[in-house]
């Protein structure tokens, strides 16, 4: 096994021989090269933030037609120290009659949250934390964590705003995970297993053509997930100041944004693995190493439509967050998922007598997943445009002319 | 038509004017006294052509008409009920359907058939005369119609049906139940006139005494038939059945008797109730109260003669036993009775002064003669008397029914206060009555034997003949005594009412009664007359052989031996004629000139026996004061005050006191205290019991699920356990 | 490795522990908890009844899942009636809860 | 000592002091907490137990909905009980004894019985588990029943809190 082929199991085995001659034991020796993998990744996970906040500042400038960092080293690509250093330096100020133990849990889980997906996410076929058999219901579950670490900041900082902020959280996160899960269902669907890595062995033609519907529904709520862009209500700094993040100042502060950021950047490499292929590309099976490149630059693609949505779209209310969850995405998810189970069943039945060479069948199955999907988008864009005309019809009724009242007879004689 | 079958006709037609006039015609007086009318003579032309046929057909007693069909189920056989015609029933169906016929038609013009409606007349009382103004305005009283006449014509029809059973049955069954019919319509008739009291005491009268002669029957009846299982003729006069009860004792050797003669005693008690003999005779002179028709039909023609009908019907059971001629008890029974009645009822009618009260003891004396004559077994006579007495007893019943009436018209015409019936308020009525004068004449001399011309005289003659022949000297006597009497008030009586001069005004206006009731009269007189001839007896000086002795052939053959004629004796006929023309020229001489107002001359003659023969020896006192007045007493004090009230009601109170009191018992010691206290103490308890267990509803979850597990582990630690052990 | 018997007892203690908070406790979402605590340890028994006696099976596991659905239905439906109790009675003290009807 | 046991023991110890905790806390929010770590440590026995969908079926159930969901019921009815006064009511002492029985109880029937002892049958592959699963959640002859009826138990849930809970609109 050479370097190129698989450079972390090489790696690997070379710590496991130097322990060795250590004189650990078997046990103790995968105990710590596990650890040590373990705490890379989560290092890996911390840097790529520092890197993300620099290049999102700079995406805002450009965008708002401004350059955005470049004081502090070139392109301003070290501007992120400075403000990581002004954050350590900060004081810990924790509210008078706040929940000690919880104030101080909070930012913690949030940032534990997101770093647990990262375990499961494959860089490269052979590069992945652990393929997990389950691994998709372990990103729903991760996700679910980070819903608690923002209701209990919102709840122990003992401020009203931070609470409204924390109920909104909990609203938006729980109720969004609904159409998250049923989005994520397509694909596993379609790969006909939950671990993430054999999902992406799956996807000899991306899933985003089989399912493009399944992408936009999973790639809004995940938005929504993270609290980001148009579904910022949770730290709406107009409404309640910083929302459940008010109280919080100095590194719990920090770990909360970092948390943010990396929950960004986490949710496009999930889009990019689930829909794009993760580190398929040319030439990825032999040198893993290709994967890692290919995967890298679908995320940041998925990053940047992020970030560009984050910055153009405006905020949307509460109650048209909700609607929008539980009268769109939701029943239309439902629809998707079992459109696609039953087309996809069709095509197992018929695909045989079909007479398809093995390497056309694929893009045949794509092009009818394709093609039902976009019937459902041509029914759901019909039904939309008729609840629009009712709605307007409701609202066309002509309003009652106002008349001046008749003065009395005193008046005018 | 067969004979047989005309013979079960005959009783049918008054049967059914009986239904028709009750339930259809009873408003319509002219349509019921004709169906009544063609019913009688329905029935009177049947008898006749059976009566003909009877007298044709030779040994009619040996092949009699006779047919009997299956009536009840007396267990395997049946009891059989029919019709049996022989001499003596033809014989009797001879006279029976002519008096019947007569007595029907002589009623229409009784009950003033076609006079007005009385302004104040009331059903049940006589009719008291209505008043109509004639073309010159001035008012008259005429007798008015009867309020209840069709009633009337419907009992004596169902009389005459009664009667036509008993003479045409064959077994002594139906001849009870026609017995008892004609029991019932002498009630009815006699108390027709029901708002009188005194009619309403003499139908009851009638019918007590009766019904006590009717009990001994039935209970001949009942022994006889428990005897010899049967009650029909045919079977009654096998020799060797009549041997057989001749032989056997009766039951329990009651004095000596066979059982043929306590059957026979005990049907002669019935015969003695019904024909009003000695003991039981109080109630015929009472069944005066009934219209005259009725007496005559009931108390003359067919109901009395209906007793001596039975007798001499059962004469043979009667006579079984008897060794060449000597009387058996029943017979001595009925000579004692028969004469002794016969001489007791001729004493009474010479004190009356009512005419239909004479009329009725002169019937009492001659069924006596009947019964003697019977008794000493003088059977071809009796029946021969029994005949001829119908007859011109019916003659005499209705010339008095007329008198009466005549009289009546006279009492309305003048408005005088005087009872019609009173024969010492007649006299002269030849003058104005001349048909009914001559008819009663004849009658009257039949009765009394008139010698030669009256039938009377031979049918009298043979029993007296009998009497002499076969040596009953006793009853010879006592008979022709008898005989004077009678001859002395039928002479009385004619010369009370027709001869001499009127000794009231009424009975100067009495007028000839209408040709309804003086034809029946006339008709009635040729019979009284003609009859006699049929029976002269052949040894008979001088006429005995011109006329056959027909009655002697023809109704002696009824009986098994044929009896011999008697040879002929010339006392018994001397003794006859001196009799009749003696008590006759007697009663004529001193009735003769009878002034208005004057006493009866035998009053003085008699002095206080003629008191006693007045008041009928005070047998009505008597029995009033031996039955009646205990019956009284038994009812009202005994049972009444003593029985019910004393005793029963004494003892129901004492039940009723004792339950009380047992009641109270038991309330106050059972069920207060413990039915009610245990009650109590349930409810008591539960509410004790629920007020304790309410503490363990505290509502509190916890608690309840704590309960719920220490019992669980309890009994799971039980279980361990004992799984535990083995 | 570690016999049935560790297990087993685990969730005995668990579900003892859970008894106790359910039999203890005042407030009502507490005993909503414990209860939650019972139904784990039922599971935890459940699976390992399932890994210790019929591995080859799915039984155990479905009947898991079942238990699973059934816990959250009864959290869902309890907390929502501890919730309508305290809009009407303002308290979620389970003693005050022991009357049938308000 | 494998390392398993070493595991086992120390997430045991773990869980049951949450467990403790959560029965004896004073704050709702600490022993929703505790609950939390509770349903935790019984996720990393079901991995401990090689049933890892069930271990992320714990997670994503318990610590996801439920736990969040007593959170909100805690925070929603938070006013009256201002963590004043003892949180377990007098007879404590009773529910203690009863646990303890119980406990002796199931310890009594688990000495009696034979299998108590009984070491893991060796595993073979895994893989095939979590379809077969899902196959028997469906197929008819299998427990397609129970899962429709569960399904059918959480709708009934689901619209029994709403309309419990939900505001009545006059």
């Amino acid at each position: 096994m050479n370097f190129i082929s698989d450079p972390v199991a090489f790696i690997a085995d070379l710590l496991a021989k130097l322990l060795f001659r250590i004189g650990l034991s078997q046990i103790q020796v995968t105990v710590v090269s596990e650890f040590i993998g373990a705490f890379l990744l989560g290092v890996f996970g911390f840097s790529l933030v520092i890197f993300t906040i620099w290049l999102e500042r700079k995406l805002y400038g450009r965008i708002q037609d401004r350059i955005g960092p470049n004081r502090v080293g070139p392109w301003g690509i070290f501007q992120t120290f400075p403000d990581m250093i002004k954050i350590f330096t900060k004081e810990y100020i924790t509210p008078v009659g706040a929940d000690k133990i919880v104030y101080n849990l909070a930012p913690i889980l949030s940032v534990s949250a997101v770093l647990l997906t990262w375990a499961v996410i494959p860089f490269a076929p052979t590069i992945v934390g652990t393929d997990l058999n389950v691994g998709v219901i372990y990103l729903m579950a991760v996700g679910s964590i980070g819903a608690l670490g923002i209701i209990l900041a919102g709840w122990s900082s003992n401020n009203k705003y931070s609470l409204i902020g924390a109920f909104r959280a909990v609203a938006q996160v729980v109720s969004y995970e609904v159409p998250m899960i049923l989005a994520l269902l397509i694909p596993v669907l379609l790969g006909q297993s939950m671990g993430v890595n054999s999902l992406v062995y799956a996807q000899k033609v991306w899933f985003i053509f089989l399912a493009p519907v399944a992408a936009f529904i999973f790639f809004t709520s995940c938005m929504a997930e993270t609290g980001r862009a148009p579904f910022d209500l949770l730290e709406a700094e107009s409404e309640i100041v910083a929302g459940y993040q008010t109280e919080y100042s100095g590194l719990k502060f920090g770990m909360f944004y970092v948390g943010e950021f990396l929950h960004a950047f986490t949710i496009s490499a999930l889009v990019a693995t689930l829909f794009l292929g993760g580190w398929r590309g040319p030439w990825a099976q032999q040198v893993p190493i290709l994967g890692v490149a290919w995967f890298f630059m679908k995320t940041f693609l998925v990053y940047f439509v992020v970030v560009l949505i984050r910055i153009s779209m405006p905020r949307l209310r509460i109650d048209q967050m909700l609607n929008f969850n539980w009268k769109f995405l939701t029943p239309l998810a439902l629809v998707m998922l079992i459109v696609t189970a039953f087309v996809e069943k069709g095509f197992l039945l018929i695909s045989p007598d079909l007479g398809l060479t093995d390497s056309a069948l694929p893009w045949v199955r794509a092009g009818v997943h394709l093609f039902s999907n976009l019937v459902v988008v041509l029914i759901t864009i019909q039904i939309l445009k008729s609840h629009r005309i009712k709605a307007v019809r409701v609202v066309a009724k002509p309003r009652p002319v106002a008349v001046a009242p008749e003065p009395p007879a005193s008046v005018i004689s | 038509m067969s004979t047989d079958l005309l013979v079960w006709l005959l009783p049918l037609p008054p049967l059914l004017a009986f239904f028709l006039i009750i339930l259809l015609t009873n408003r319509y007086k002219a349509f019921s006294h004709s169906i009544a009318i063609g019913a009688a003579l329905l029935s009177w032309l049947g008898s006749m052509v059976v009566f003909f046929r009877a007298i044709n057909t030779e040994h009619l007693n040996l092949n009699p008409f006779s047919s009997a069909i299956n009536w009840i189920p007396t267990g395997d056989t049946w009891l059989q009920v029919g019709i049996w015609v022989d001499p003596l029933t033809a014989v009797t169906l001879f006279f029976v359907s002519w008096t019947v016929l007569m007595i029907f038609i002589y009623s229409v013009g009784y009950h003033n058939y076609g006079q007005p409606q009385g302004e104040h007349d009331q059903k049940g009382l006589q009719p008291h005369g209505a008043s109509i103004a004639d073309e010159h305005g001035h008012k008259h009283i005429v007798p008015s119609i009867e309020p209840m006449y069709s009633r009337f014509f419907a009992f004596i029809g169902l009389f005459a049906f009664g009667m036509y059973t008993l003479v045409v049955s064959d077994n002594l069954l139906t001849l009870f139940i026609g017995w008892e019919i004609m029991g019932l319509c002498s009630y009815l008739l006699i108390g027709f006139w029901y708002q009188k009291p005194t009619a309403r005491a003499a139908m009851i009268k009638a019918f007590l005494t009766t019904r006590v002669g009717d009990v001994f029957m039935l209970l001949g009846i009942a022994y006889l038939y428990t005897a010899i299982g049967s009650l029909s003729f045919s079977d009654i006069f096998k020799p060797e059945t009549l041997h057989i009860l001749a032989q056997t004792p009766a039951l329990g050797g009651f004095l000596g008797l066979s059982a043929a003669g306590l059957i026979g005693i005990l049907l002669f008690f019935g015969t003695v109730g019904k024909s009003a003999q000695w003991p039981l005779h109080v109630w015929l002179p009472d069944a005066m109260e009934g219209p005259t028709p009725v007496s005559a039909m009931i108390h003359a023609a067919t109901m009395v003669s209906a007793g001596v009908y039975l007798v001499i019907r059962m004469f043979p059971l009667l006579q079984a036993g008897s060794v060449h001629g000597q009387l058996t008890p029943p017979m001595m029974l009925m000579t004692i009775i028969g004469a002794f009645t016969a001489i007791f009822a001729a004493t009474i009618a010479i004190a009356q002064n009512d005419i239909k009260r004479v009329l009725a003891y002169s019937t009492i004396s001659q069924l006596g003669y009947m019964i003697a004559a019977l008794g000493i077994g003088a059977y071809v006579a009796a029946a021969f008397h029994l005949v001829t007495h119908a007859f011109f007893k019916a003659l005499l019943f209705l010339g008095s029914g007329s008198v009466i009436h005549g009289v009546e018209h006279g009492v309305l015409h003048t408005g005088e206060n005087v009872d019609p019936q009173d024969m010492f308020n007649m006299g002269g009525l030849r003058k104005k009555m001349p048909i009914t004068f001559w008819t009663f004449l004849i009658g009257g001399l039949a009765l009394s034997g008139f010698p030669l011309i009256t039938a009377g005289f031979w049918s009298k003659d043979e029993i007296l003949a009998d009497a002499f022949g076969h040596g009953h000297w006793v009853v010879f006597i006592i008979l022709a005594l008898a005989a004077l009497l009678t001859a002395f008030y039928t002479m009385r009586q004619i010369t009370l009412t027709f001869l001499g001069n009127p000794r009231t005004k009424s009975a100067e206006h009495a007028q000839e009664t209408h040709w309804t009731m003086t034809l029946p009269l006339i008709i009635l007189g040729v019979f009284a007359i003609a009859l006699g001839w049929s029976g002269i007896s052949e040894s008979f000086p001088l006429i005995g052989g011109i006329l056959p002795n027909f009655v002697h052939e023809f109704v002696g053959s009824t009986l098994a031996e044929f009896p011999e004629a008697l040879p002929f004796s010339v006392w018994p006929l001397l003794v006859s004629i001196l009799v009749s023309l003696g008590g006759l020229t007697a009663g004529w001489l001193v009735y003769r000139n009878q002034k208005v107002g004057a006493e009866d001359p035998l009053k003085r003659a008699l002095g206080p026996v003629y008191t006693v023969l007045k008041n009928k020896y005070y047998f009505d006192e008597l029995y009033n004061i031996i039955f009646v007045r205990p019956a009284y007493w038994m009812a009202d004090t005994f049972t009444n005050q003593i029985l019910d009230r004393k005793i029963i009601d004494g003892i129901l109170h004492f039940i009723a006191r004792i339950a009380s009191s047992v009641g109270g018992i038991l309330r106050n010691y059972f069920d207060k205290p413990i039915v009610n206290g245990f009650g109590d103490f349930v409810g008591e308890g539960v509410k004790k019991v629920g007020r304790n267990l309410k503490i363990i509803q505290t509502g509190r979850v916890q608690q309840y699920l704590i309960m719920a597990l220490i019992l669980a582990f309890g009994a799971m630690f039980f279980f361990v356990f004992t799984s535990l052990q083995h | 490795m570690i016999p049935l018997s560790w297990y087993l007892t685990f969730a005995a203690i668990l579900f003892c522990i859970g008894l106790y908070g359910v039999l203890v406790r005042k407030n009502a979402i507490a005993i909503l908890m414990s209860i939650e605590l019972m139904l784990n340890s039922v599971i935890i028994n459940l699976i390992s009844f399932w890994r210790y006696r019929a591995p080859e099976g799915i039984s155990g596991q479905a009947f898991a899942i079942v238990v699973f659905a059934v816990a959250a239905a009864e959290v869902s439906v309890g907390l929502a009636l501890i919730i309508s109790i305290y809009r009407r009675r303002k308290s979620v003290v389970a003693e005050d809860m022991n009357l049938m009807k308000w | 000592m494998t390392a398993q046991q070493i595991i086992f023991l120390v997430v045991a110890a773990v869980t049951l002091i949450a467990g403790i905790s959560v029965v004896t806390s004073r704050n709702l929010i600490h022993s929703a907490l505790w609950l939390i770590l509770t349903l935790a440590g019984v996720a990393v026995f079901y991995v401990l137990l090689n049933a890892g969908f069930f271990a992320v079926i714990q997670v994503v159930v318990y610590i996801g909905a439920i736990a969040i969901l007593f959170i909100f019921a805690v925070m929603l009815t938070r006013r009256v009980m201002q963590d004043t006064g003892p949180q377990s009511n007098s007879y404590w002492w009773l529910g203690a004894l009863i646990a303890l029985l119980l406990f002796a109880g199931i310890a009594l029937i688990f000495t009696n019985w034979q299998g108590f002892k009984a070491l893991p049958p060796v595993m073979l592959d895994q893989s095939g588990k979590l379809v077969q699963l899902g196959l028997s959640l469906v197929s008819p002859d299998k427990y397609l029943l129970p899962f429709e009826l569960a399904s059918v138990l959480l709708v009934a849930g689901m619209i029994g809190a709403i309309y419990v809970a939900g505001e009545k609109k006059q």
